[in-house]
């Protein structure tokens, strides 16, 4: 059922609110009262509920089914977090209310990063970042400013082939230049290359570990170690933390910084594309320089939130700024810190351990059909590159678009970079071995397919969709990016 | 554990398909100097716990705090409380929108992408710009990308903050530019909305940003400014973070403005302690290939039926790398969900007459006030939210009025706690949500702190 | 894609439920304490979300689509009752705390009373019937007690043809026997037959107003006369009570008892089937009669439940004894309030005037393809028989089941039974004009192909549907009742 | 209005396509001396609202209620309090359950039809039965209907009550059967379980009604009940108000139960001021034709795919009309869904888990409160509720706790107010929301009110 955009289900007047009337009065507009209509389509409440149910029904998410999409960490996202998050008392609360009266919100805050550090061991988190990219800045920010404190000008950062795009754009944020450090045959960091371009022109090298290729960074104690040795800092993409949560302190490999996506490692929702909360956990090195505000437990046991860089350097911290309005994603820390509290110290290690179980069960199962990348095992996501469709005609795109008709989401397609049409699978610890069993079936099946010459069936997919396969570039070299009305 | 579906048994069989012993041996890249066997050894923390134990531990945290559910609240300074419409709360938490990911796969998403669609377009409207948009983080990063895109824009290396400003708006933008080789000059703060920024215009500048309603509240034209900026060849920012005074007031693309930001909260959820909100990023249809952020755009598939699709993605980090507009990736699309839900029941009729109501309200408590002996209102134009002047520090005023279980206002001291002349300074927000017995409570409880 | 039954997604000892570990204790089961296994199936948290969102999405409502059920006034459910009726205040109360603890939600009962009674003309309302049914054995009973008050024995229940199958049911329910009276050619109560068989052996006529054809029974006032001067009762089904809520007062055409359906006219949701909420307005005649629990107003202004039958004996009352348990549906209670609120006596008298303009609109644009049975103007529903589908091959069934392709609701089918192949078509206030001309179209089109002569594609229908049509015969032939562990 | 989409153009437009003048013509069948023109004449109500107003209305009679979120209770006697996970709320919630109508059009209903037919198979799984039906309107009228289908099946008119049964279940079973040819015989209360019904079976007797756990708390053992009603051609009909107690007592059927039934509001909602309910039915297979309800069972459609549809309906009204074996139409069928998603929930292992968790703390509770000066505990065995002699009437002792915030239990009294002998019995339940911190609370408050 096609369904019109509300613009087009407009009629003038109509509207999903009762107000009650305004009786006359004087306005304080200084006569910039807003003249003529804005064009806002007026729909009434039972359209609009219909519109969005309608709408949500051409979307699929993680309660609708698999989303193995690699270095995504698609995993359940519990209702209680959703509840938990519109208790009156932490929903229906204010950034600027007295202090006295948010004692409960400052403290949640101080539990949520003391359980990030101590997961961690590090001794410093700043909460504030919105999502990993804002969280990767501060950490750069965190080292850029460190350095000036030092009083060195290091204009290099260098990251892995492997990198996520957003690691070389924050680095670019933060004024640094970007070198890529390739990888060795097993899809890990060249040591040897990384120790050979180190030098006093490099910042930090930012690393992705467990790494997008899905595999542990062996030698990421020595890494740090020569990193440091060179005087410059480790920056740990966290986007994968998820793997190694409870397994490993990222303390004791040497890190400086990390971001922790608590929209994927800790379960708050993706929400089609956000909000995402990017706590940036510090070493000591680079604690000082941590971004307002933060939250301090006082002696009297009260909490106290110190939101001005004035008064923070008055205590002897150095932070390099504010990063964002007011005092960070609240209602995604009561997320993830009531999901912390339901895993628990003993669920958070079985959780990493059964999200690397199914990535290794899924690349042994598929190993036979598909082609690998790398051996294994891996850590919370398999990869594979598309040489087992070599001469079938189909693409890893195709591939991935017959997925959907299998009642599946794809996988994420061509990246890693570092491999020839990549499919990377992350299945999460919160699929059932009946889940992951139903996909391997289909992935088989579809693999089976392909190299039985069905190139026609795949480049014809997804049939089942809403939507068939979209022109993207039709899209970009004329864009049409909103509704206009027509001129008649 | 009731997140976690395999058994005992599933295990067994599924390492026995892998191929190793141990759960623990698919860890060996993990140094084995740093690997954790025994996390009740590692870690000082509790282990997993029914949610019934959660709820009551979180309620307890929340009964900590004073909650405008409970209290009258005339906050605002940036965060307003609004009523969220029952069906807007229940639409977004449908799992197909909530436990959906960035709509990279459009033929599994075009629920997200029509909605962003529709969002993109009606935050053009009430901008009065040509285009939006898939939303920023909030209002302050949407302003600091603002600046960085007017840098771009214009090849110049200057930013100049009005006073009227939200501080925090100010603090964000200087912080992302710190490291650039572009400078961010704020002004002081402009209680009265007297800056003169035509006197501070120069060739190098790339951009004046200014606010409306200003922080303090005022509303001015900004429409000379906009023209002088342009002749000098610098960009006009409008910020705003109240959008609903743009169902009343003159919009900031009428006025002139090149990029229009705001944060959208106030139209999307509950105060929710400042986060997460929704950063609106508005601007001309010329800079879009310089805008920051995810864009979503009209297209059709194969069949040749409309759809959407995101677009013009060479600007962004996953393609471009350390050349994007922004390092942004996630943004905020739930919130911007919900403030497209509740601008689409809303309506034009809504969408104005709540801000006509706010209006009227407003006007009726400063007048109110305004005759509370000591009291004096020193906003001569504002929207639903106006600076009172006190007869004392407006931070104990403010204590004394919590004391009384009253939310009273927001102390400009809170922002500016180096600027002594602001420190008998009240911001005073007035919504749909306040009763005339609330304002009534207020002039009482305020009556009396100030006798 | 399909979903499995939870049995066959068992695992034993997986739970989506985490409790605290019982100590050792004394158990006080006296022996009973249950032997074996019960046999329920083990899924995680995910699992269970994901199956219970995969099967809602097999549902049709009235949020994804036009639900003309005619009978059945499926409007809009607005989520503000479903917030209202959560508040920790009126959904975690206990209906046998002190009642002084309770003030609020006795009061909230009184208000709902006092809008029905308003709206009705009616001097007294039982509130505690849990659906239109059993309101129905509410005012059934109501009218056998007055009998036997009176001393009087009258056997009979005369009902139209057209009647809810509810009627005759609940009339035998309560003893009586239940005689027919036919339907004069333009569809409604034949006066003559009726008042032929008026006697002293009848106790009550029961009749449906707007009657099931979707007419509203003209000679009303002149029925009641009549029934009354028999010495009976007129018991009005209020099933469509929708279409004249605010156009007139019940109390006023003579009526002594009808049901609301608070799951129609007041929009509380249907659910799947319930629940429902059926109170019973009474006359003075009746009012003696109404069922326990029931609140009175003191008169210091406090709220007072009459729970026993023997207390309210003591007060002049003579219940006819108790319906249910506790107080009533109080959750459905809260909803209907909360919509009554909101539409206010102004907006429900818009809401039946929509009510009905919109089933005249559908009727006067599908007549002219359609066959209508009766004359216009309907009431809240459009009535057509299949005498248009006559030498198509096409049936009624094969005509509504093909609507679901369309992207629609089938309407109700063969009923009711005064008419050969009935669609009864009923859009509600709730529906735009927009959504009519797109279910217009529809039928125009169905209308037209079936005459065309593609039978053949009416009898495939539905296509798009999870399941296409299921063998109903052969479930009634063998009943599966329920899944059974397969033997192996 | 928000509800209603017509504007005044479209009505203008429909009456045009109509052929009328104006919405009143459509109204011309209503008698012209009845016919309203003028609500506002006609209705002393007011006129409508915004969702906000409504929401300050009902929240200000929601604060007028002592809830069990803020208060301990300890409060039973048919209604329980149990945790509702967060995903079922949310679950029920979803339009596409909660606004579809009974699943008449099997195509469009698979998932309510998939549902209920998990519903029936667990409720006859815990109940030990062969067949479930998909849900009557609660407890009490399933009991009612349980006696009336005894009647039908034995062809006799008797139907004996116990006193362990809940006397709102004994209540409406005589109302239902009031002006039928059948009698029902209700026994005195059965504080301590200690009843003869043996010495009351006889030849004419359809059916004999026994609760477990019985209303005063008692667990007894049915099976000799059972033989020897059957002896006598009678059958057994089991009610309980407590089914989390099946997850650890033995079942009705395996005791040799003919019909069990019971309210299933204890594990699917808030006690929610005692409604809506679920009532839950269950028999032998070979009654399964004159059983009252709807019935959902498996077939296959035409692609031999294996489907639901509800079945068996020659049994109901609107088939059979005044031979139909209930007059019931609507059911519970959202709250039955919400039995069944908890019931999945929980699972076997948390099912029985569960239910001895309630029962552990029921114990400890017992035993506290039996030390209280004064107080007795009157039941011998028990699941999660028990009888105390109080030294005084139990609805003072109730108000008194009530007065220090304290919820502590349900009088005897209030059911049996001719019965002196009760005055002083009360009714305590201990689930898994109870605290021991609480139960401490309810032991403290007792002896102060006690001394």
């Amino acid at each position: 059922v096609e369904e019109k955009l509300i613009f087009e289900q407009d009629q003038p007047g109509r509207t999903a609110v009762d107000l009650p009337a305004v009786e006359p009065y004087l306005d304080r507009l200084g006569g910039l009262r807003r003249r003529g209509a804005i064009g806002l389509p007026g729909l009434s409440e039972p359209q609009v509920v219909r519109h969005y149910t309608r709408l949500s029904q051409k979307n699929y998410g993680i309660d609708t089914g698999f989303y193995p999409l690699g270095s995504c960490t698609m995993k359940h996202n519990p209702r209680l977090n959703e509840k938990m998050a519109r208790l009156p008392g932490l929903a229906d609360i204010h950034p600027f209310q007295p202090e006295s009266t948010v004692q409960g919100a400052l403290k949640l805050m101080h539990q949520l990063a003391h359980w990030l550090k101590t997961l961690t061991g590090m001794p410093a988190v700043a909460l504030s970042p919105a999502a990993g990219a804002h969280g990767e800045l501060c950490g750069v920010m965190a080292i850029r400013a460190a350095l000036e404190a030092r009083g060195e000008t290091r204009t290099k950062v260098l990251c892995p082939e492997s990198a996520h795009g957003t690691n070389p754009a924050t680095a670019a944020l933060v004024g640094f230049e970007v070198e890529s450090i390739p990888a060795t045959a097993d899809g890990r960091v060249d040591m040897a290359a990384l120790k050979a371009r180190l030098g006093p022109d490099v910042a930090a090298f930012m690393v992705t570990n467990p790494n997008t290729c899905g595999l542990f960074e062996r030698d990421i104690i020595e890494i740090s170690q020569a990193v440091h040795d060179a005087g410059a800092y480790v920056y740990m993409d966290g986007a994968n933390y998820n793997a190694i949560v409870g397994r490993v302190r990222v303390a004791d490999l040497g890190v400086d910084a990390m971001h922790i996506n608590l929209h994927k490692t800790f379960s708050t929702p993706h929400g089609g594309g956000g909000p995402g909360s990017g706590p940036t956990v510090l070493s000591a090195a680079l604690a000082p320089y941590a971004p307002v505000p933060y939250v301090v437990e006082q002696a009297d046991g009260s909490f106290h939130l110190v939101e001005q860089v004035l008064e923070a350097t008055a205590s002897g911290q150095q932070p390099f700024g504010r990063m964002k309005g007011y005092h960070g994603q609240f209602g995604v820390f009561v997320r993830a810190l009531s999901y912390m509290m339901a895993m628990g110290r003993d669920g958070l290690f079985q959780a990493s351990g059964d999200a690397v179980l199914n990535a290794n069960y899924l690349l042994a199962r598929l190993s036979a059909a598909l082609s690998p990348s790398f051996d294994g095992p891996v850590m919370h996501e398999a990869l594979f590159d598309d040489r087992f469709l070599k001469d079938t005609g189909v693409t890893t795109l195709d591939f991935a678009k017959a997925m959907i008709d299998e009642g599946f989401h794809p996988m994420t397609m061509y990246f890693p970079l570092v491999v020839h049409g990549a499919l990377l699978m992350e299945p999460t610890e919160t699929e059932s071995r009946e889940s992951l069993d139903a996909f391997i079936e289909a992935v088989l099946g579809l693999a089976e397919r392909a190299k039985a010459g069905d190139a026609e069936a795949f480049q014809q997919a997804p049939r089942l969709t809403p939507r068939r396969r979209l022109d993207e570039t039709a899209a970009a070299r004329r864009p049409v990016l909103r509704w206009t009305p027509s001129v008649e | 554990m009731r997140y976690l579906p395999l058994t005992a048994d599933d295990r067994r069989a599924m390492l026995a398909a892998i191929g190793v012993e141990t759960v623990e041996d698919l860890f060996r890249d993990l140094p084995a100097s740093a690997r954790i066997q025994d996390p009740a050894a590692a870690f000082d923390l509790p282990d997993h716990q029914g949610e019934w134990e959660i709820e009551q531990a979180l309620s307890a945290l929340a009964g900590q705090n004073l909650s405008a559910a409970t209290a009258p609240s005339f906050l605002g300074a940036g965060a307003y409380r609004h009523h969220t419409p029952a069906s807007l709360d229940y639409l977004i938490q449908r799992g197909e929108f909530l436990t959906a990911y960035t709509p990279y796969q459009p033929e599994v998403s075009q629920g997200t992408l029509q909605a962003l669609f529709e969002f993109q377009t009606q935050v053009a409207m009430i901008t009065g710009m040509e285009v939006a948009n898939a939303s920023m983080y909030d209002g302050a990063t949407a302003c600091a990308e603002a600046a960085a895109m007017a840098c771009r824009v214009t090849k110049r290396k200057k930013v100049l903050v009005s006073g009227s400003v939200h501080p925090h708006f100010a603090e964000t933008t200087s912080t992302f530019l710190r490291y650039t080789d572009c400078e961010v000059e704020v002004l002081s703060p402009d209680v009265f909305g007297l800056e003169d920024l035509l006197g501070r215009l120069d060739d190098d500048l790339a951009c004046v940003i200014v606010q409306t309603p200003g922080f303090f509240g005022s509303l001015k034209d900004y429409t000379t400014l906009a023209e002088a900026a342009h002749e000098y060849g610098a960009l006009l920012v409008v910020a705003t973070t109240e959008p609903l005074s743009l169902g009343l007031v003159t919009s900031p693309g009428e006025m002139g403005a090149d990029i229009v930001v705001a944060e959208g909260q106030s139209l999307a959820t509950p105060p929710g302690f400042g986060g997460p909100g929704v950063g609106l990023f508005a601007t001309r249809s010329k800079y879009v290939r310089q805008m920051p952020g995810r864009l979503c755009g009209e297209t059709v598939d194969v069949d040749g039926r409309r759809g959407w699709v995101l677009t013009l993605s060479t600007r962004e980090q996953h393609i471009r790398r350390e050349k994007a507009t922004s390092n942004i990736c996630t943004n905020s699309g739930l919130i911007a969900l919900a403030f497209t839900i509740h601008m689409t029941l809303l309506g034009e009729a809504g969408f104005t007459g709540l801000a006509e109501l706010n209006h009227a309200r407003a006007c009726a408590a400063a007048d109110a006030l305004g005759k509370v002996k000591g009291v004096r209102v020193l906003s001569q134009t504002f929207f639903n939210e106006f600076a009172l002047s006190l007869p004392k520090p407006a931070e104990q005023v403010v204590e004394a009025l919590a004391a009384r279980g009253i939310l009273g206002g927001v102390p400009a001291s809170r922002f500016f706690p180096t600027y002594p002349e602001l420190a008998e300074v009240l911001l005073v927000t007035v919504t749909e949500m306040n009763s005339d017995e609330q304002v009534a409570a207020l002039v009482a409880a305020l009556t009396e702190i100030l006798a």
